[in-house]
């Protein structure tokens, strides 16, 4: 494990950013959130993201093909991204629901852009020293403080960040920075690991404090399509989108086009399962009419049709969705009623 | 996808000299859409109409741009070339490449430039077109006529002459207006009764008119062609088929007040006919001062018509009207004089208003024509007319000029020297308006056959000085400071509108100026007609006027309510605004902006998660729009569009014109 | 030198909204009067400037205009009687707005042209084209793609 | 200034009428006949000043003024005037009753040595006495 | 506050049980101590769990619209609320003989962001208001603090903290105490032009187009939204700033003259765009231009945009 120094950090971006496109947790306005580095910006790890870090793989709005009619034929030119990029500073939450993604964009058929931006960006993750109060990545299984899937793992240890690449290209990036790094001491690697079973068990002990798990709760939910908890539920809901565009997980999106005269362009871009028109057909019916059946497909979605599918809950415990809803529309309280079984003390 | 055809016009060289034709037609032919493309020296001409009908139907066109002059110059033209050919007219685009590009560029690149955007613009907007009809309304062949002075009685006698039924409805007990109440009209000094009695009697006797007297409008709803009026006919308490007008009754009635007619300048009974020529020559009764009625006492009139007439249980009659149009003819009132206190108007009985002086010197009047002091009932000798009282006054009175004072001060002082010819007539005015036949004439006559000393200055203030009334003025014209010993003051009081003026505009749907006279729709163009289709004006409710001009413009709404009742149908102009339901909220911002009145509001019932539920939208009356679009603006969500100039047409046309 | 010679060489498109009865007509009349004024301007005909919506202005922005102007009727000489009275309202608003959120005023004018006032309408389109001819290209509220 | 009927139609009022022949009501002030005079620079009164005084019959201010001595009955104003009103006319009969009814006189014999001495014309002399003397 | 707690539960019991309203919206608490949120209730034993707390700051007046209109609905109004009602009212989104409205004072309502800020939030079980002061509650002890201190920044200005229309006031009048609401507004009005101009972009460049601005607000009460439709479709989805330039002016637009100045938009900004500052730009100038003019509040002024005097200010030719 290696170690680099926090006064040398000023370095490291540099020399990162020269390398490759570096998206970092920058504070703009009092709010964070991942941006491309550039000099003088300001880096802040005290929190996670307001938006999560997903947009880099899967953008907001992204043209994917450009076309020119006129011609007796449809002239076609599709896009690719080619640049290389490091995502630095993602929390093992946020690094996990790129796994989730995965299932949908890389599985066939493969959305190629995605795909490719997977190749070409290096994840480095930062393990949490604390968890958030509205944090319950452990009651997902997964650990705050350390991310399987990343390229490179850091902690914050204070005066200096232990730095353990984890994968080859992990390795290569720390190839290139290795000057600017040290050797951690001994006892330095194992505060790490203390770090990882203290935060582990700090949410631990919060989760049985939150009194749910996720054993048996697909089984729950599978009866509860027409449960009354969702005429309860629904009322508050605002039917805006920031539950979803906050969600790491959240993957629908909407195919737009864009155009001048006999030219333009046909791109991605988010769209939310909250909003009316989501579901809204061209014959003007919408099968799910009212927010009611939107909010139930938002939960039934990330914790029972996805799990059924892919193995794996569609929710990583980020706690956004929870702090940032307007009206506390709270997907921990939704499975602790919808049947989230209430665990042991 | 559309199939266009683009027509561009060379108008000879005046399109051609600036603009390469055949580049912009070759850059025409690739729009989008566009699938012929031709030019022609004057498209305007037969030749080149033709062409376009040609195109149109060999090459299956279905939107037309004809790239040539100012729409307001041919697009009718166009429109009709299209509509011979088939092709609905509202499918036909104009590009303005000449007065907007030929004529003010010089450069022919540039202009060349800007003609293939204008055309392309003219494209993108026609492949949004849409047929539109104009959609026909029924009009309902009657007409309404509001107010029963002389400018009420000629339009409803013109519109009866017609053939049309008319309604006229006073609210007065009988109709004659202001015109009644004077005794010589100026400039000829005929007898104002000898010439108004007979059309008043013509009014009442005609066929076609229905007097309805002693009644007010009180609802009017509809659309030009199809107003629908709730008129109310106040309770005469008098038998109208029953009354032979013997007069017995008012003679026995034991109530007097004010009479309203001779500007109460003497009593009148509680039962009343206003005054002798009255038509219908019918008395009411005045119920708030009928003893009757306020102490439930008496009945002695009763017991004294010998027809048994008298009928103290008559109760309002409401009634409900078709017309197909209204002619408002409510006339004017005099200014409040109580902020003129420096002329002692109201303290000295000796200084009257004009119309009040108009009794005093008509035969019908309180002193039988005998012009007396009202103190004290002798002949007065200098007699002094005040003019602009309260005219041309921005700080107490009106600003503007009322017009007729005048030409009546200087009847005045004529008619005081018939009457008295050692009397002497002065008149202070601020400048003498003469603007009509024969008016300045009959001035000069006062002046130089009758005497009339005319002073250009202003009275300051008029002192009771023992049974005299001492007048300080001016006589700017020598610079002097003038005083005069007068028996009488005569005041030229201001006109101003009917103080219910607003309230009848907005019961109309009409709108009034800053001094609440009615609006014309044009102030040049279209002097008798209000801005809501249907409703036009006649007389001193549009502003001050004489009688002659009170008459021509009665026959002139006359004529516009005959041309509209003569048609079976309106044709509507299309272009008008439309609601989409399911995107209207209700919020009636619409109805707020709209300068006609053409939107209203509406309840639909619709199904929403199984459940009717009713909910309010709005609702274009497309007689009443006139397509100004505000109301697509005022609309949030865009649930209101205007045809022919749509939000996806205008969008288009930036999106095309930005290219 | 270089930057002098790159302003010059810049020619703004400038839509004017002109409504049909007094502005448009006025445009005409400078026609007929063969008056000349840049032809970066280009009219878009409405019936009345209470037609004209925000979102064709900004839609305008968006799609390239380095200026816009809506033209109607002189307040009180509305064809539609009250129109310009609520347009002068609008755009009052909407114009301040637009300087609050850091746009140069001068790109959205409004301004009363009669349709007798063919000299005038010559002589705003000038002045306008001038004006934002020297404030350079608009890439404010301008769509990049 | 009081204005009464008396001062209206005093016999002065009547007497200048009926000398002149002329209406003074006839005119309206516009002011024509001011404006053409050749001489209204060496006037006290201005001739339609002269008109209005009378229409108010303030007689004895237009005796007093030197206007009707300085009108050099040109007639420029009378065949101007939009009203037809014979000022010269009006302004002979002011002199007329100076020099007639009240004896006055604006030329004496003993001023003639000075006039002749300026090199006079013989019939502007003769003429000077019609206006000026009785 | 403890006080006004319970007559808001009896209130609502007393509305249920007698069958004058058959849902009553008021609030309830989740687990944290910052998450007061509007709840429906229709039963009368459920409204044991209404709660009156420094956080219930959602505003309920805006679910009428979403309930279904035949119900009678009982519901309980801040100041603020009861503007947006009123606008609500005036737009023809409600029907007033259908709500029973109960208004309550407050003079203010509780930031988290600012507890946090303040380094009280870490283990902090509860928040309570007791007259001038907020009492934080832990595990172990307690600590107490002036409220003003905490309050959302729209309550600081807050010029209607008594309902302005009710049909049972709950509690006494509370004071009114605003500090001037357009200074920030002044001060961006008079940085330069281009400083403006990256200061919105900035921030509009954060916007993630969640509607969230849209969707709380009691003045955009449209059945579709203008933003939503797809033909003509105003408004693209591409990640471009002119789009959400676009947005964000038109948004405000459409509630100048209708904007009751509640700063709910801003306050539930995920990204935290200074939304109110847009708004009051417009009430700052309507005010200034065409009279003082509060929505929601002068129900017998006509809006400023759907009228107009003949003598109005001109627009300026932008010389």
């Amino acid at each position: 494990m290696k170690k680099i120094a926090k006064e040398k950090l000023a370095l490291l971006w540099e020399l990162l950013a020269h390398k490759a496109t570096l998206y970092f947790p920058l504070q703009e306005d009092g709010a964070v959130n991942f941006a491309p580095w550039k000099n003088g910006a300001q880096v802040d790890f005290g929190v996670n993201s307001i938006v999560p870090p997903k947009n880099v793989f899967f953008p907001q709005a992204e043209t994917y093909l450009r076309f020119k009619t006129g011609a007796k034929r449809l002239q076609l030119e599709s896009v690719e991204p080619e640049e290389k990029f490091i995502l630095f500073g993602v929390r093992p939450c946020d690094l996990a629901s790129f796994n989730i993604l995965d299932k949908i964009f890389l599985e066939e058929p493969t959305d190629g852009l995605y795909a490719k931006r997977r190749r070409l960006g290096t994840l480095v993750s930062m393990g949490c020293n604390e968890p958030g109060e509205t944090c319950f990545c452990t009651s997902f299984a997964l650990e705050p403080a350390f991310a399987p899937g990343a390229d490179v793992m850091v902690w914050d240890m204070g005066e200096f960040l232990l730095w353990e690449p984890r994968s080859t290209k992990g390795e290569a990036l720390t190839a290139v920075i290795n000057e600017l790094l040290d050797e951690a001491a001994p006892e330095e690697t194992a505060a790490a690991v203390r770090l990882r079973d203290t935060t582990a068990a700090g949410e631990a002990a919060a989760a049985r404090q939150r009194g749910w798990n996720t054993e048996g709760l697909q089984e729950a939910l599978r009866g509860k399509f027409n449960d009354e908890l969702w005429e309860k539920l629904y009322h508050r809901c605002l039917g805006c989108g920031i539950c979803t565009y906050l969600c790491p997980t959240c993957h629908c999106f909407d195919i737009q086009d864009f155009s001048r005269d006999l030219e333009g362009e046909r791109f991605s871009c988010w769209d939310s399962c909250m909003f009316a028109e989501f579901t809204l057909m061209t014959s003007g019916e919408n099968p799910r009419p009212t927010q009611k059946e939107r909010v139930r497909q938002r939960f039934l979605h990330k914790l029972l049709y996805f799990p059924s599918k892919f193995g794996l809950y569609a929710c990583v415990g980020c706690g956004r969705c929870v702090r940032k809803c307007p009206v506390h529309l709270d997907i921990t309280q939704v499975i602790k009623e919808a049947g989230g079984v209430v665990s042991g003390s | 996808m559309r199939r266009i055809g683009v027509f561009i016009c060379w108008c000879g060289t005046n399109i051609a000299n600036t603009v390469n034709i055949e580049g912009v037609t070759e850059a025409a032919g690739k729009m989008p859409s566009v699938i012929y493309a031709d030019n022609y020296k004057y498209m305007c001409s037969e030749i080149g109409q033709s062409m376009i009908k040609e195109a149109i139907i060999k090459e299956k066109l279905d939107r037309v741009v004809v790239a040539a002059c100012s729409p307001r110059m041919h697009e009718l033209t166009f429109f009709k070339t299209a509509a011979a050919a088939g092709l609905n007219p509202y499918l036909v685009e104009i590009a303005n490449i000449r007065e907007h590009c030929s004529w003010v560029h010089k450069d022919k690149q540039e202009a060349t430039g800007k003609a293939i955007a204008l055309i392309r613009t003219a494209v993108a907007k026609a492949a949004r077109n849409k047929e539109l009809w104009a959609t026909q309304i029924p009009v309902e062949c009657r007409a309404l006529v509001i107010g029963g002075g002389i400018g009420g009685i000629q339009a409803a006698l013109d519109i009866a002459d017609a053939g049309f039924e008319v309604d006229l409805v006073e609210r007065t007990p009988s109709i004659g207006g202001r015109m009644a109440q004077l005794d010589k009209t100026f400039p000829t000094l005929d007898c104002s009764a000898c010439i108004l009695t007979p059309k008043m009697v013509e009014v009442a006797s005609h066929h076609n008119i229905t007097l309805y007297t002693f009644s007010e409008v009180e609802k009017v709803d509809g659309f030009v062609g199809n107003f629908e009026a709730t008129i109310r006919k106040k309770a005469r308490s008098i038998d109208l088929e029953k009354c032979t007008g013997c007069g017995i009754c008012w003679e026995k009635c034991p109530s007097r007040v004010k009479s309203e007619f001779d500007e109460a300048l003497v009593m009148r009974k509680a039962v009343y006919v206003p005054f002798p020529q009255a038509v219908p020559n019918v008395p009411v009764i005045d119920r708030a001062s009928c003893r009757r009625f306020t102490r439930e006492k008496c009945g002695i009139c009763r017991k004294a018509c010998p027809a048994g007439a008298v009928n103290y249980d008559q109760e309002d009659e409401v009634l409900q009207k078709k017309y197909g149009a209204i002619v408002v003819a409510t006339g004017f009132d005099i200014l409040d004089l109580d902020d003129f206190g420096e002329f002692s108007y109201g303290k000295h009985p000796d200084v009257l208003t004009s119309l009040e002086f108009e009794r005093l010197v008509n035969s019908s009047g309180p002193t039988g024509g005998r012009l007396l002091r009202p103190s004290d009932q002798s002949p007065p000798k200098n007699v002094v007319f005040i003019q602009c009282v309260g005219s041309r006054d921005k700080s107490r009175g009106k600003p503007y000029c009322s017009k007729i004072c005048c030409m009546y001060s200087a009847k005045h002082a004529i008619l005081l020297r018939e009457k008295y010819p050692e009397a002497q007539a002065y008149v202070f005015y601020i400048d003498i308006r003469t603007a009509g036949k024969d008016f300045e004439e009959f001035h000069r006559r006062a002046v130089e056959e009758y005497g009339a000393l005319y002073l250009k200055g202003s009275v300051g203030k008029v002192f009771p000085d023992g049974d005299k009334l001492l007048v300080k003025g001016v006589d700017s014209l020598s610079g002097h400071a003038v005083e005069i010993e007068a028996d009488m003051v005569v005041l030229a009081a201001a006109i101003k509108a009917k103080s219910d003026a607003p309230q009848l505009a907005r019961l109309l749907g009409i709108s009034t100026d800053t001094h609440s006279f009615f609006t014309e729709a044009h102030p040049k163009l279209r002097p008798v007609e209000a801005h809501t289709a249907g409703i036009f004006l006649a007389g001193a409710c549009q502003g001050p006027k004489d009688i002659p001009e009170t008459v021509s413009q009665a026959s002139g709404a006359a004529a516009k309510a005959i041309i509209l009742l003569s048609k079976d149908n309106l044709l509507s102009n299309p272009c008008v605004s439309e609601v989409n339901e399911s995107l209207c909220t209700g919020c009636l911002s619409c109805i707020k902006v709209c300068p006609y009145g053409a939107v209203a509001e509406k309840t639909i019932e619709e199904k929403i998660h199984g459940k009717a539920l009713k909910r309010r939208v709005a609702e274009v009356n497309e007689a009443l729009c006139q397509g100004c679009g505000s109301c697509t603006v005022s609309c949030r969500p865009g649930a209101v569009n205007l045809k022919g100039f749509t939000n996806e047409q205008i969008m288009a046309e930036v999106d095309a014109i930005c290219l | 030198m270089p930057v002098n010679l790159k302003l010059q060489s810049f020619e703004p498109l400038i839509i004017a909204f002109c409504c049909n009865w007094c502005s448009y007509a006025g445009g005409d009349l400078a026609g007929t009067s063969r008056m000349t004024y840049p032809a970066n301007v280009r009219v878009i005909r409405v019936p009345c400037s209470s037609r004209v919506s925000s979102n064709f202005i900004l839609r305008a922005f968006q799609r390239g205009a380095d200026g816009v102007v809506v033209a109607g009727c002189h307040p009180g000489d509305c064809h539609y009687t009250s129109g310009n009275y609520f347009a002068r309202r609008r755009f009052l608003l909407l114009q301040r707005f637009l300087e609050f959120l850091g746009m140069e005023p001068e790109r959205f004018q409004v301004h009363w042209i009669s349709a007798s006032e063919g000299n005038r309408f010559a002589a705003v389109m000038t002045e306008t084209t001038d004006k934002i001819r020297a404030l350079g290209p608009n890439r404010k509220l301008r769509d990049t793609r | 200034m009081k204005i009464t009927t008396q001062s209206l139609c005093g016999t002065m009022v009547k007497e200048i009428a009926a000398i002149s022949g002329e209406n003074v009501a006839k005119c309206y002030q516009c002011g024509k006949c001011t404006a053409a005079c050749p001489v209204n620079m060496a006037m006290d009164i201005l001739p339609h000043q002269v008109l209005r005084f009378l229409q108010l019959g303030l007689v004895e201010a237009v005796l007093n003024c030197n206007t009707i001595w300085i009108c050099a009955s040109c007639f420029t104003c009378a065949g101007r005037c939009p009203r037809g009103v014979d000022l010269p006319g009006v302004m002979e009969a002011l002199r007329a009753i100076l020099l007639r009814k009240r004896g006055f006189s604006r030329f004496k014999a003993g001023d003639m040595p000075r006039v002749l001495n300026k090199g006079m014309p013989e019939q502007g002399i003769v003429s000077g006495f019609r206006k000026y003397t009785k | 506050m403890k006080q006004l707690s319970e007559i808001l539960k009896e209130v609502a019991f007393g509305s249920l049980s007698s069958g004058e309203a058959e849902m009553v919206i008021g609030w309830q608490k989740g687990p944290f101590w910052w998450q007061s949120f509007p709840a429906f209730i229709t039963d009368p034993g459920g409204t044991g769990s209404l709660i009156w707390d420094p956080f219930s700051v959602s505003n309920l007046s805006k679910y009428l619209l979403k309930e279904v209109p035949e119900k009678k609905i009982a519901l309980f109004l801040k100041g603020c609320d009861a503007l947006g009602f009123n606008q609500m009212l005036r737009d023809g989104r409600v029907d007033r003989e259908k709500v029973l409205l109960f208004g309550i004072p407050c003079d203010g309502l509780v930031d988290p962001a600012r507890v946090e800020a303040a380094g009280l939030s870490k283990g902090l079980l509860q928040v309570k208001k007791e007259q001038e002061e907020l009492i934080f509650y832990y595990k172990k002890g307690q600590r107490k603090a002036p409220a003003r201190d905490f309050y959302y920044a729209k309550c600081l200005s807050c010029r209607y903290p008594n309902p302005v229309i009710y049909d049972q006031m709950l509690g006494e009048a509370v004071p009114c105490q605003p500090v001037e609401r357009f200074a920030d507004v002044s001060k961006l009005e008079t940085t330069p032009l281009e400083e403006r101009f990256s200061y919105w972009s900035r921030h509009f460049s954060r916007c993630i187009r969640c509607f969230a601005c849209r969707n709380v607000c009691p003045a955009c009460s449209c059945r579709e939204c203008i933003f939503d439709l797809a033909e003509p479709r105003w408004l693209g989805k591409a990640n471009e700033l002119s789009e959400t330039q676009f947005y964000h002016i038109t948004r405000a637009y459409h509630v100048a003259g209708r904007c009751v100045d509640c700063g709910e938009c801003a306050r539930i900004c995920p990204v935290g765009i200074p939304l109110a500052e847009l708004n009051r730009k417009f009430i700052k100038d309507i005010n200034e231009l065409y009279g003082e003019y509060d929505a929601g509040a002068d129900l017998d002024k006509e809006a400023p945009l759907l009228t107009f005097k003949t003598d109005d200010p001109d627009v300026s030719s932008g010389s």
